[in-house]
């Protein structure tokens, strides 16, 4: 019965227009920035071009604003029609408290199962075999970000992988030029440290550390080494004085720095620059070592609602976020990977393509999000932010706190 | 009949009604709240609240975290020069005021302005003026003095100091304002009398205004204290924390692990350590304004 | 003041005494530029410099355009001016989908702040006032408990809050959020207002009373009136804290209720992508434009106040 | 005649602080009645107690007759006058007046016609459109006075009104509160620390210490016949001078003190004495000196230490061995320091006091 009515309603989803009552649903989200904006643009345009309203809710401050407002609604008793939470274990217990809908017939019905790459991907949205929520995006953080004018000031060729890097660092220094631009932001210390751990230490590593807790592994050799190039990177990273990450993108599209560890949304800020990827800048996933994709990224869940109109517009708009014109239209604004295999992105850049690629090969990993608590993210935060912002912490020091954290994650 | 005593919960019952807000909000909200974060300390509630206790773990984990050790040290720090300056600051620029002076309002209201604006926007216009790129060190060494260094925000040794000096542009407008409210609530005659003895303005302020203003001071230490102890939006603006940990307050703590670090447990074991240091402080206190004393 | 009508009275031969103070006496000097002035006058000056100047970077960086604000100097005047930040932050700033600036909070803004501050210096007042000079039992202990309140960071009490007013069937409505603005502003107001009356004079009460006004009848017609200052400082207090609200705003109510700091802090805080700001700096400008209007308009009650607190008998 | 104010068993406490210690007091119809003793001895508070400002702990209140203990304070029937004059600053002299008279929903057309009486008796009428601020401290007084007087109250209670004045305008409203009253015949309690208005005003005064009334009477009873020795030294300036010693009431009544020993001639003993020892009390004033001296029955020969010379009188302070006295003498005498002077008294005059119980023997 429900699977037929679920099936009925995503029909009638896909047949535009034809959709019997208008419901408004409300959607809170985080995306506010101009090209984010844009992107939420092309969700709710897609929404309510099935008849329903999409009644925008938009917090700006990403999930530490958001959240408290996001779970304040749900306990008060009176949630939002769908909210935006990065995929993984955030939302663990407030599945386990029965509090999210299960999504599983819609994604039966649109055959998520098939269409979703790299698979991994409905994995974060999956407990105990049924699906709570709709992903729509991959953002990965394992990006290299580099300016070629500042590599040709320094006299040295643009590097293609990370001992490079390091290697022509001093030549930088001489030329005065900032090795390593990094923000001061505690998330940016950590995701760098993790991008290092990937392509070092080899992905296998990284999940059976934040996978399985593996403690061995976390004060293992390799991890030794992770840390040694993490030195490597404070030391290259020392001398500036900016926080937000997007500063230090400015100091790479200004050729004062000769690089940044990034997630793939840097790519919009050259875009905005006007620079053109290949030219002046170049990028290297995995840092050139291990040419990874991380399956970060975003995914709307829907609370248990009483109204029937509003549970049936759920279904609508979770079967929207996945269509394929949706994915394309919200992708190429949002900078970001679609999550289905089968779209075509004729009009992605350089880099970008380069990551359809990696995905197409099916080299990925799980993100961090999908590994570790966001306590134990945070904590990694404190960690690293300290790490990267004290010279006097030896890597065997941070090392030891390093194992703590693993051992203490659940 | 009026002979006998009557119940003592009758008496007064205008008052009583009236303050019914007052004891719901005392007794439900804040002892109520404070005892349910308590108990939820010794959980391991993490994106909700749920009764799985732990015991200790929370605290445990709490006080071997460098992260909170910072936090106290830089509140300390702050809590003092905070409370020191604003009161000589906002005294000083009440008495300014109260000297009759034309155009009060319009100074009243420059000094009052940045109390306004959010706490978002004082910490960005701080950032950028006390930036070495661009801020007051660009500015004096444009005009020739090379040498110049004045980076409060990038140096973690002096970092708290530089959110100290937007701290108080923004605050030390009210404190001006409570300290005007109360030199105004002060006879006029005091001011008649010592100038006929021939005490200087200052010795007047010093031994005989200030001890009868002791109740708004008590109102402004209140204030100011609060102030300090919830003090995170102004930190999040301006220094995010950093450099580094350098900047880190218990109350970002708390929120960070509350919401960014969907950690509950660890967010409410710390408020409990905030809670219990004001506890520490205010009961004393009591005891010694109401035990037994009483006006009449 | 004057007092001259009374033959009794003298202190008409008292108010000289600047010449007891500063020596040597003679005519009087011309008061506007004695040197006492100067000094007084130079001094605000100053320190009104130190207090104008974010205030100048503000204004002068809103009135740019973001090619110019790149180069860097802040403290550079508009080579250009531009009204351009101004009219995005009102009226085209985006919030996710609703590009319609910070107009579109501005009323809602309003309608929370007029009931939440009104119901906070009520409540707030009418319990300073009975806990100065009615001093029921227990209202010690009441006291302490609210002043311990003042302490606990808001966001502890953001969840339990939640559950408070959803069991009240308050939740997600304008007066959940004027109950709320009403309990956290409740510790500093009852403290202001209770220290306040206490430093009235107590005979005055007495007086009231003996003459035989009720609780409602001295609090009305004898103690709001003499009291212009402190409620002109209570409002200073509430006015800004609720209007620059923006926690309690968002946790406690539903998007048609968002108040104008939503869109504020979307304008501010966006993290991701580039910031513009000179639309922050007129975002906030205008956000700001209406505490400050009130700080000027209420500074009138409280010169008013030198006369009603002069008199203690 | 019921008493005007009656109060029984009246315990008031603060905490553990006990105010107010099982006082009795019965006040009749007109009577002036002053409460009198140093701060601190529970005049105020019993005041306030009559004025209902304070809630009793234990005992009863009768004003009239009628048990108020628990009335609200305007039901009382009194007025009360302040040390401060507590006048309401925002209102009119006019406004204060009908203040209570509003509360009490007294008609317009009456509240003017009373507010107009009662300053015309107080001599206000020109002030009655100003505001408080705008008064001399006297005026705020005499408009004080007036708000208690428009209520036509049978008693008022005065707070120590004149302790804010300068001594001249102080004797003045001292002689206006005595005229109202001798007019008005209302009854009156008056608090005061001051004993010069507490004689001058009073029918009768009570002298109070430690929240309980030493003596309830008359001012020439006080003056002659203190109860205990704490009244006599209280009332007086100079205060008492005393021989300590012993009484004897074996044979005919003898006093055996240090210096001297002598016969208690003619002095009144109360009901039933105990012999013992001993204050003798003589108040300066009953002292004379020089050759008059020699006339009477108890005697010294004395040195000059100081000479206090007032204009009206000369006080001198002079000593016999170890045993000194204040004396008063006439205005003009000649007497130095270090003169000797022979001084002499009555025991008629004198007040003896139980060095245990301080009563009068």
């Amino acid at each position: 019965m429900k699977a037929l009515r679920n099936a009925i309603l995503a029909s009638t989803a896909l047949c535009a227009g034809t959709a019997v009552s208008a419901t408004e649903l409300e959607v809170t989200h985080w995306w506010t920035s101009g090209g984010e904006a844009a992107a939420v643009a092309e969700l709710a345009k897609a929404f309510d071009a099935t008849g329903n309203t999409w009644v925008d809710g938009a917090i700006a401050g990403s999930g530490g604003t958001a959240r408290p407002i996001i779970v304040s609604r749900i306990i008060g008793g009176d949630p939002m029609g769908a909210f935006q939470f990065n995929h993984g274990r955030q939302a663990e217990e407030l599945i386990e408290a029965g509090l999210l809908r299960d999504m599983t017939d819609v994604a039966e019905a649109e055959g998520w199962k098939d269409i979703v790459n790299p698979p991994s991907l409905l994995d974060g949205c999956t407990v105990d075999g049924r699906i709570y929520c709709a992903p729509v995006n991959i953002h990965s953080w394992q990006w290299l970000w580099l300016s070629n004018k500042a590599f040709e000031d320094a006299g040295v060729a643009v590097p293609t992988n990370w001992d490079e890097y390091v290697a022509a660092s001093d030549a930088l220094r001489e030329a005065g030029k900032l090795p390593l631009a990094l923000g001061g932001q505690p998330w940016q210390a950590a995701g760098l440290f993790n991008v290092l751990t990937v392509a070092l230490a080899g992905p296998d590593v990284l999940v059976k550390i934040y996978g399985d807790g593996d403690t061995e592994m976390a004060a293992g050799p390799e991890m030794e080494r992770v840390f040694q190039a993490a030195a490597d990177a404070r030391d290259m990273s020392q001398g500036s004085n900016i926080q937000d990450w997007n500063q230090a993108t400015n100091m790479v599209i200004t050729d004062t720095a000769g690089g940044q560890v990034m997630g793939d949304w840097a790519q919009g800020e050259f875009a905005v620059a006007g620079e053109v990827a290949g030219e002046d800048y170049s990028c290297l996933p995995g840092l050139g070592v291990n040419a990874l994709i991380d399956t970060a990224g975003d995914a709307f869940y829907f609370p248990v609602v009483d109204d029937p109109d509003i549970t049936a517009a759920q279904d609508v708009l979770a079967a929207t976020l996945l269509s394929p014109e949706t994915q394309v239209a919200f992708n190429l604004k949002k900078g970001s990977l679609p999550v289905r295999g089968d779209v075509d992105l004729t009009a992605a850049n350089d880099c970008m393509n380069k990551g359809l690629e990696i995905l197409k090969a099916g080299n990925t990993l799980p993100s961090t999000t999908q590994l570790n608590t966001e306590d134990t993210n945070n904590q990694l935060n404190d960690l690293f932010v300290e790490f990267f912002n004290d010279p006097s912490m030896t890597p065997e020091d941070a090392q030891a706190r390093y194992v703590d954290i693993v051992k203490s994650k659940d | 009949m009026a002979t006998d005593r009557p119940l003592s919960l009758f008496r007064n019952m205008a008052a009583k009604i009236a303050a019914i807000p007052m004891i719901l909000t005392a007794m439900v909200v804040f002892v109520g709240g404070t005892f349910w974060t308590i108990t939820y300390s010794f959980t391991n509630s993490k994106l909700l609240p749920r009764a799985n206790f732990v015991g200790f773990d929370q605290y445990e984990r709490l006080w071997n975290s460098s992260r909170w050790l910072v936090s106290i040290e830089n509140l300390m720090i702050y809590g003092i020069c905070s409370l020191i300056l604003s009161f000589v600051i906002g005294f000083l620029l009440a008495a300014l005021l109260d000297q009759k002076i034309r155009y009060e309002d319009a100074f009243r209201t420059i000094l009052l302005y940045p109390f306004a604006l959010s706490f978002i926007v004082t910490g960005l216009v701080w950032q950028w003026i006390l930036n070495p790129d661009f801020g007051i060190q660009f500015i004096v060494r444009s005009m020739g003095w090379e040498s110049f260094a004045f980076d409060p925000l990038y140096n973690p040794k002096i970092v708290i100091f530089g959110v100290l000096i937007a701290g108080l542009w923004q605050g030390t407008g009210l404190i001006m304002v409570l300290m005007l409210a109360g030199l105004r609530g002060i006879d006029q005659e005091i001011w008649k009398a010592s100038r006929v003895d021939g005490i200087p303005a200052w010795k007047t302020y010093v031994f005989i205004v200030i001890p009868m203003m002791r109740p708004v001071f008590i109102t402004t230490l209140v204030i100011v204290a609060s102030g300090i102890v919830r003090l995170y939006d102004l930190i999040v603006a301006q220094t995010g924390g950093g450099p580094g940990l350098a900047s880190e307050v218990p109350a970002k703590y708390v929120y960070d692990y509350m919401f960014q670090g969907q950690n509950l447990g660890q967010g409410f074991a710390a408020s409990t350590m905030m809670l219990l240091a004001v506890a520490v402080v205010i009961i004393p206190w009591a005891m010694l304004e109401f035990g037994g004393k009483k006006r009449g | 003041m004057g007092n001259k009508a009374s033959a009794i009275d003298m202190p008409d031969v008292v108010l000289e005494p600047r010449t007891l103070v500063e020596g040597p006496s003679g005519p009087k000097p011309k008061k506007r530029l004695s040197r006492r002035n100067i000094m007084i006058y130079g001094t605000l000056i100053v320190i009104c410099l130190y207090y104008l100047l974010p205030l100048y970077v503000m204004v002068v960086t809103s009135l740019k355009g973001m090619p110019e604000i790149r180069l860097g100097n802040i403290f550079a005047p508009p080579v250009e001016i531009t009204f351009e930040p101004w009219v995005k932050a009102w009226a085209q700033a985006c919030t996710g989908l609703n590009c319609e600036g910070l107009s579109r909070g501005f009323w809602n803004s309003v309608r929370i702040t007029i009931p939440s501050v009104l119901a906070s210096i009520v409540i707030a007042s009418v319990n300073g006032y009975a806990l100065a000079n009615w001093r029921f039992k227990g209202a010690d202990l009441f006291f302490t408990i609210l002043i311990f309140g003042a302490f606990i960071p808001y966001q502890v009490m953001l969840y339990p809050i939640v559950i408070l007013l959803r069991e009240i069937g308050l939740y997600g409505t304008l007066w959940g959020l004027v109950i709320v603005h009403t309990i956290f502003g409740m510790p500093i107001l009852t403290l202001l207002f209770r220290n306040y009356f206490t430093s009235l004079p107590e005979e005055l009460f007495k007086a009231a009373r003996v003459d035989g006004a009720r609780f409602w009848g001295i609090y009305f017609r004898i103690m709001v009136p003499m009291s212009l200052p402190i409620f002109v400082v209570a409002m200073i207090l509430q006015v800004t804290g609720i209007w620059n609200d923006f926690l309690f705003g968002v946790v406690y109510t539903k998007p048609e209720f968002y108040p104008m700091t939503v869109q504020l802090n979307n304008i501010v805080n966006s993290v991701q992508g580039v910031k513009e700001y000179n639309v922050n700096m007129a975002a906030t400008l205008l956000t700001g434009l209406v505490p400050l209007i009130i700080y000027f308009v209420s500074g009138k009650l409280f010169v008013r106040g030198i006369a009603a607190g002069a008199v203690k008998g | 005649m019921e008493p005007s104010i009656s109060i029984r068993d009246l315990v008031l406490r603060f905490g553990a602080i006990t105010v107010l210690n099982g006082l009795n007091l019965d006040v009749k119809q007109g009577e002036f009645v002053v409460l009198l003793g140093s701060s601190g001895c529970g005049k105020s508070t019993l005041l306030n107690c009559i004025a209902g400002l304070l809630d009793v702990s234990e005992g009863q209140i009768f004003i009239n007759g009628r048990n108020v203990t628990w009335e609200e304070p305007s039901d009382r029937g009194i007025g009360m006058v302040f040390q401060s004059y507590a006048l309401y600053p925002q209102m009119t002299v006019e406004g204060n007046l009908s203040f209570g008279l509003k509360n009490a929903r007294v008609p317009k057309a009456e509240v003017q016609e009373r507010v107009a009486r009662a300053a015309k008796t107080l001599q206000i009428e020109p002030l009655l459109k100003r505001k408080p601020a705008a008064l001399s401290g006297g005026q705020r007084q005499r408009v004080a006075i007036g708000r208690a007087l428009v209520r036509d109250v049978d008693v008022f209670l005065f707070d120590e009104p004149l302790s804010n004045l300068d001594a001249k305008l102080r004797a003045d409203l001292r002689v206006e509160i005595k005229q109202l009253h001798q007019r008005l015949r209302n009854t009156m309690i008056y608090v005061t620390h001051d004993q010069i208005e507490a004689m001058t005003l009073a029918d009768r005064i009570a002298i109070m210490k430690g929240g309980e009334v030493l003596q309830f009477d008359t001012p020439n009873e006080i003056y002659n016949r203190p109860a205990s020795r704490y009244v006599a030294e209280f009332i007086g300036s100079p205060t008492m001078n005393f021989l300590e010693g012993t009484v004897d009431l074996s044979e005919a009544p003898r006093f055996a003190g240090s210096q001297a020993t002598f016969d208690l001639d003619g002095y009144s003993f109360a009901d039933r004495p105990a012999g013992g020892p001993a204050a003798f009390g003589i108040r300066p004033e009953h002292i004379v000196t020089g050759p008059e001296a020699a006339a009477k029955p108890i005697r010294f020969d004395t040195r000059v230490d100081l000479v206090e010379p007032l204009g009206s009188d000369t006080l001198a302070w002079v000593h016999a061995g170890d045993q000194s006295f204040w004396v008063r003498m006439d205005g003009q005498s000649a007497v130095r320091s270090g003169d000797s002077l022979p001084i002499g008294f009555d025991p008629q005059r004198a007040n003896i006091f139980d060095m245990q119980t301080e009563a009068r023997l």
